[in-house]
C-alpha cells in the first residue's frame, strides 16, 4: 500500500529523535571549542621546520630551495644566510610560508632531502591580522624534534633512524677517506 | 462610511488609471490588483461579504496571476524605455471614453435615483447557497459547463503540438 | 463579550465610579479591537520565536545532533540572538531591482496572513471576528501570498528569484484546489462557512469519544489531504521547492536580506500557524477538549496544545522526507490529491445519505463502508501514480 | 450621506478608464486589463442597485455579480490563451502589428 514508506521514514526519525536524548553515543557532533577531535597520525595542516637542540642553530634546513621551487602555489620564500664575504651559507636567513596560500599538498616534505620540513597538525591558525598574521616566519615555523615526535611518533622515529644511519655512513665515509686518501690520490694522479 | 467610500474610491481610480497608463506591464497588472482589491472592499461596504471575498479570490488570486503568467510567457515585461506606448488612434479612444463618462454622468445625475440606502439587509452565506440551489440552479449548471469548456479551450489554444523527435 | 470586558465589568460594579468610567473606555469597540489585535499579534510573534527554536532543536535531534545550545542555557535565547542579527544586518537592495515593488513584497506577504489569524476561534469566547464566510475569507486572503511571491521574485531582477517565484505560484495554485476541496467536505457536513459554528458542531461526544470531524472516514481522509496541501501552501518541506536552497539558492527570497528577509520568514511561519489553526478548527475540534471530563481546562489550552502538535508534525515531516521534484509535485497534486479529494467528497455525500440507517450496528457499518471507499481510492490512485513513474525528456508545451 | 449616485458615478468613471485603456493602448494584455476593469464596473453597478433598491430581499443583484465574476474568470483564461497563441504566431503582442487580415 502506498504511503507506508513515509511511515517507515517517520518511525526512523522518531527513533533518532528520542534516542538522542537517552543515548549520547548517537551524537555525531562534538562541542568544538570545549572538546576536540582526536587526529589521525597522518592528519596534516601546514608545514613546519624541524630543529635539533637550539631553535636557531639546530635547524636542519640547509636553504637548498628545492621546496621553494617545487611548491605548486609558490608560498615558500627562502633567503640563505651569507657570511661577510658574500658566500652563501647552508642556513636560511629568511624562511617564510604564506599559509593563506599554502594548500597543504605536502610536496615540500616529499622533496626535502634533509627531512627538515614536516607537516604540522596545528589547525587553529585564524588571526585578526589578515596579511601579517598568516605569514609564518622562521622563528614561528621552527619546532623541535621532540614536538615532531609528539605529533607523529612513528614517522619521527623512522626519520631519526634514517638520519642516524646517514650520519653513520657519512662518518664511515669520512673515516675511510682519511686513511686511504694518499692511495686514492695516487691512483687518481696516474690516470691521465 | 463616507470617509471609507472616499478612500476606497480614490484607491480604485488611482489603481485603474495606473493600470492602463503605466509603461511597465508588470506594474500595470499589480495596479490592476490594487483596483480589484478596492472593488472588493466596496462590495464589503455594500454588505455583500460573499461577493467581495469571491471577487478577491477570483480576480486577485486567479486573473491577476494569470495575467502575470501571460506577461512572462510573452516576454514583453521589459518594454523598450522609449517608443510609442499608445496606438495610432489613441486620441479618438480617449475622447470616446471621456464622452462615455460624460453621458453616463449626466444620465445618472438627471435620473434622480440617488436615494439613500434602506436598512442593511442581512445576507448570509446560507441564503446565497439556497438561492443558488433553488432559483438559479440552471444558470449554475450552465456556468459549470462554460467554465469547463473555457478551461479546455484555453488549454487547446495555448498548447503547441509536441514536436516529433 | 470577551472575557476581558467581562472581567472589567465585574470590577467596575464592585468598586467606584472611576472604574466604571474605565470600564466604559475599555468596552469601547476601538479599544477592544486594538487589544484583540495586540494580543493576537503578540501571542503569535512569541509563538513564532518559540517554534523557530523548537524546530531547530527538533531537527537537530532528528539528525542526532543537539541543535542550537550556545545562546543562554540550552540555547533558549537563540530566537533573540537571531532577531538581533536579522535586524542589525545590512539591508541590501540590488541596484537594478524595482525598488518600490521590492520593498512592498514582504509587506504584501505578511499583512494578509495576520488578517487570516484574526478570524480563527481560539477559545469559546476568544474570537476576534466571527465572519459568516470565514473559510472563504481565509482562502481569499491566502491568494495574496501568490502575488507577493511574484512581486518579490520579479522585482529582484535575478533569475533564481524569478524561477522561485514561478515555482511558488504554480505550487500554490495547484495545491489550493485539494485544500479547498478537503475543507468543502467539512463545510457541507456542518452546513456553515463560519469557523465558530464549525467548531460548535464538533462539540458533542458520543460514547466518550470526541465528536471531532477527524473521527469520521471523510474527516480522516480530508484531514490528511488538508495536511498535505497545507504543507505545500505554506512552502514547508517536502514541498519547499520555491526556496530549494540547493537548486535555486533561496527562491524568491534570494535578494532579500536583513529585516525584509525576517519579515518573509515570519510570514512563512505565520502562514503555517494560520493553516494549522484552520486544520484544528475544521478537523480537530477547535478548542474542544478531547474528553468531556476535561472541559474545565480553558479552551485556549487545547487550541495551543493541538497547534503545537500539528506544528511538531510539520517539523517531523520536514526532518524525514526529501524534497520533491517539480513534475512529481504537479503529478501529486493533480493526479493524486485532486481525485482523492473528489472521491472523499462523494464519500461524505454517502455518509450524509446513510445518516438515517437505524438497524443495530448501523454506525459501524457506515463507518466501514465509507472508510473502505476512501482507503480503496487511496490505494488505487497511489498504485496508479507509482506505476506511472517514468523519467524522460520533458516537453515544454506552454512556455516556448 | 452615501447615496446610489456615488456608486454609479464611481462605476461610470471606472468603466471609462477601462474603455480608454482598451481603445488607446497597443498592448494586448493592457487591453485585457481594460476589459477586466469594465467588467468590475458593471459588477459594482449590480451590487449598488441591489443594495439601494427598495426591496433587497431577492438576491438578483448578488447572483448576477457572482455569475459575472465566474464568467469573467473564463473570459480572462481564454483571452490570455489567445494572447499567448497570437504571440507565438506573430512574435508580438502589439495589436497594431497584428493586422494580417487587413485588406
Amino acid at each position: 500500500m502506498p504511503g507506508f514508506g513515509i511511515i517507515k521514514g517517520l518511525k526512523e526519525t522518531a527513533r533518532n529523535f528520542f534516542g538522542s536524548y537517552h543515548d549520547p553515543g548517537r551524537f555525531v557532533t562534538i562541542q568544538y571549542p570545549e572538546e576536540k577531535r582526536e587526529h589521525h597520525e597522518n592528519y596534516r595542516s601546514f608545514p613546519f621546520l624541524v630543529y635539533d637542540g637550539d631553535p636557531v642553530k639546530g635547524l636542519r634546513c640547509v636553504s637548498c630551495k628545492i621546496c621553494e621551487k617545487e611548491c605548486p602555489p609558490q608560498c615558500i620564500y627562502i633567503v640563505p644566510e651569507q657570511d661577510g664575504s658574500g658566500k652563501l651559507l647552508k642556513f636560511p636567513r629568511i624562511f617564510d610560508i604564506d599559509v593563506s596560500v599554502c594548500m597543504g599538498c605536502q610536496i615540500c616534505v616529499e622533496v626535502c632531502p634533509f627531512d627538515s620540513i614536516k607537516m604540522d597538525q596545528e589547525f587553529e591558525v585564524s588571526t585578526a591580522d589578515r596579511f601579517g598574521g598568516l605569514i609564518l616566519n622562521r622563528s614561528k615555523l621552527a619546532k623541535s624534534n621532540e614536538y615532531y615526535h609528539q605529533i607523529r611518533p612513528a614517522e619521527a622515529t623512522a626519520v631519526d633512524a634514517q638520519l642516524a644511519a646517514e650520519r653513520e655512513r657519512q662518518q664511515a665515509k669520512a673515516a675511510a677517506a682519511k686513511s686511504p686518501a694518499p692511495a686514492a690520490a695516487a691512483t687518481r694522479e696516474k690516470k691521465p | 462610511m463616507q470617509l471609507a467610500f472616499t478612500i476606497i474610491a480614490l484607491l480604485i481610480l488611482a489603481g485603474a488609471t495606473a493600470a492602463v497608463a503605466l509603461r511597465n506591464l508588470v506594474h500595470c497588472v499589480l495596479c490592476l490588483a490594487v483596483a480589484f482589491v478596492g472593488v472588493a472592499a466596496l462590495f464589503l461596504l455594500l454588505g455583500a461579504e460573499f461577493v467581495g471575498l469571491a471577487q478577491i479570490m477570483v480576480y486577485v488570486g486567479a486573473v491577476a496571476i494569470l495575467m502575470v503568467f501571460a506577461l512572462l510567457l510573452t516576454r514583453n515585461a521589459d518594454l523598450p524605455a522609449t517608443g510609442p506606448l499608445v496606438s495610432k488612434s489613441w486620441l479618438t479612444g480617449v475622447s470616446i471614453a471621456a464622452l462615455v463618462f460624460g453621458c453616463l454622468a449626466i444620465g445618472i445625475l438627471a435620473s434622480g435615483v440617488g436615494q439613500a440606502a434602506p436598512p442593511s439587509p442581512q445576507l448570509s452565506v446560507r441564503q446565497i447557497g439556497e438561492e443558488l440551489m433553488r432559483n438559479y440552479v440552471l444558470p449554475l449548471e450552465v456556468l459549470g459547463v462554460l467554465l469547463t469548456v473555457s478551461m479546455i479551450g484555453a488549454v487547446v489554444i495555448a498548447m503547441t503540438d509536441p514536436k516529433p523527435d | 463579550m470577551t472575557p476581558w470586558s467581562t472581567l472589567l465589568a465585574l470590577a467596575g460594579d464592585a468598586t467606584g465610579s472611576w472604574l466604571a468610567q474605565l470600564k466604559n473606555l475599555a468596552t469601547h469597540p476601538w479599544v477592544v479591537n486594538l487589544v484583540a489585535m495586540a494580543v493576537i499579534l503578540g501571542a503569535n510573534a512569541a509563538f513564532f520565536a518559540v517554534i523557530t527554536l523548537l524546530e531547530r532543536k527538533g531537527l537537530g535531534r532528528i539528525q542526532n545532533r543537539p541543535g542550537p545550545n550556545r545562546a543562554g542555557p540550552f540555547g533558549i535565547l537563540q530566537p533573540a540572538a537571531d532577531g538581533i542579527k536579522m535586524i542589525t544586518k545590512e539591508d541590501i537592495v540590488p541596484e537594478r531591482a524595482d525598488q518600490l515593488v521590492h520593498f512592498l513584497a514582504p509587506l504584501v506577504m505578511l499583512a494578509p496572513i495576520t488578517l487570516a489569524l484574526a478570524v480563527l476561534p481560539y477559545g469559546p469566547q476568544l474570537v476576534a471576528v466571527n465572519l459568516d464566510a470565514g473559510v472563504l475569507f481565509f482562502f481569499a486572503i491566502g491568494t495574496a501570498g501568490e502575488l507577493a511571491a511574484f512581486m518579490a521574485g520579479w522585482s529582484s531582477r535575478n533569475k533564481y528569484s524569478l524561477l522561485g517565484a514561478m515555482r511558488a505560484i504554480a505550487q500554490m495554485i495547484s495545491f489550493e484546489l485539494p485544500l479547498v476541496l478537503s475543507t468543502l467536505v467539512v463545510i457541507m457536513m456542518t452546513g456553515s462557512m463560519s469557523l465558530v459554528e464549525i467548531v460548535a458542531g464538533q462539540g458533542s461526544a458520543a460514547w466518550g469519544l470526541p465528536g471531532w470531524n477527524i473521527f469520521t472516514p471523510w474527516g480522516l481522509a480530508g484531514f490528511l489531504i488538508f495536511l498535505t496541501a497545507a504543507a505545500a501552501e505554506s512552502n514547508r518541506s517536502p514541498f519547499d521547492l520555491p526556496e530549494g536552497e540547493s537548486e535555486i539558492i533561496g527562491g524568491f527570497m534570494t535578494e532579500y536580506s536583513g529585516f525584509k528577509y525576517a519579515v518573509f520568514f515570519m510570514a512563512e511561519y505565520f502562514g503555517m500557524f494560520a493553516v494549522s489553526g484552520l486544520g484544528i478548527t475544521l478537523f480537530l475540534g477547535g478548542w474542544h477538549a478531547p474528553f468531556p471530563f476535561l472541559e474545565w481546562v480553558p479552551g485556549i489550552f487545547w487550541y495551543v496544545a493541538k497547534l503545537v502538535a500539528l506544528v511538531f508534525g510539520f517539523i517531523w515531516i520536514r526532518g524525514t522526507l526529501p524534497r520533491l521534484r517539480a513534475d512529481q509535485l504537479m503529478n501529486f497534486s493533480w493526479k493524486f490529491l485532486m481525485p482523492l479529494a473528489l472521491l472523499n467528497f462523494a464519500t461524505a455525500i454517502l455518509w450524509h445519505a446513510t445518516a438515517g440507517w437505524q438497524f443495530p450496528g448501523a454506525w459501524l457499518c457506515r463507518w466501514l463502508v465509507c472508510f473502505g471507499i476512501v482507503a480503496g481510492a487511496f490505494t488505487g490512485l497511489g498504485r496508479a501514480m507509482l506505476r506511472r513513474r517514468q523519467v524522460g525528456p520533458r516537453i515544454y508545451r506552454y512556455a516556448s | 450621506m452615501l447615496t446610489l449616485n456615488h456608486f454609479l458615478l464611481l462605476s461610470a468613471a471606472l468603466f471609462s478608464v477601462g474603455l480608454a485603456g482598451v481603445l488607446a493602448r497597443r498592448n494586448a494584455i493592457v487591453v485585457l486589463v481594460g476589459i477586466e476593469l469594465m467588467l468590475n464596473a458593471a459588477n459594482l453597478n449590480f451590487l449598488a442597485f441591489w443594495r439601494f433598491s427598495k426591496n433587497p430581499e431577492p438576491l438578483a443583484g448578488v447572483m448576477f455579480a457572482l455569475f459575472s465574476i465566474a464568467v469573467a474568470a473564463a473570459e480572462a483564461a481564454v483571452g490570455l490563451a489567445l494572447v499567448i497563441a497570437i504571440y507565438r504566431h506573430c512574435r508580438t503582442t502589439n495589436l497594431d502589428q497584428v493586422d494580417s487580415l487587413k485588406g
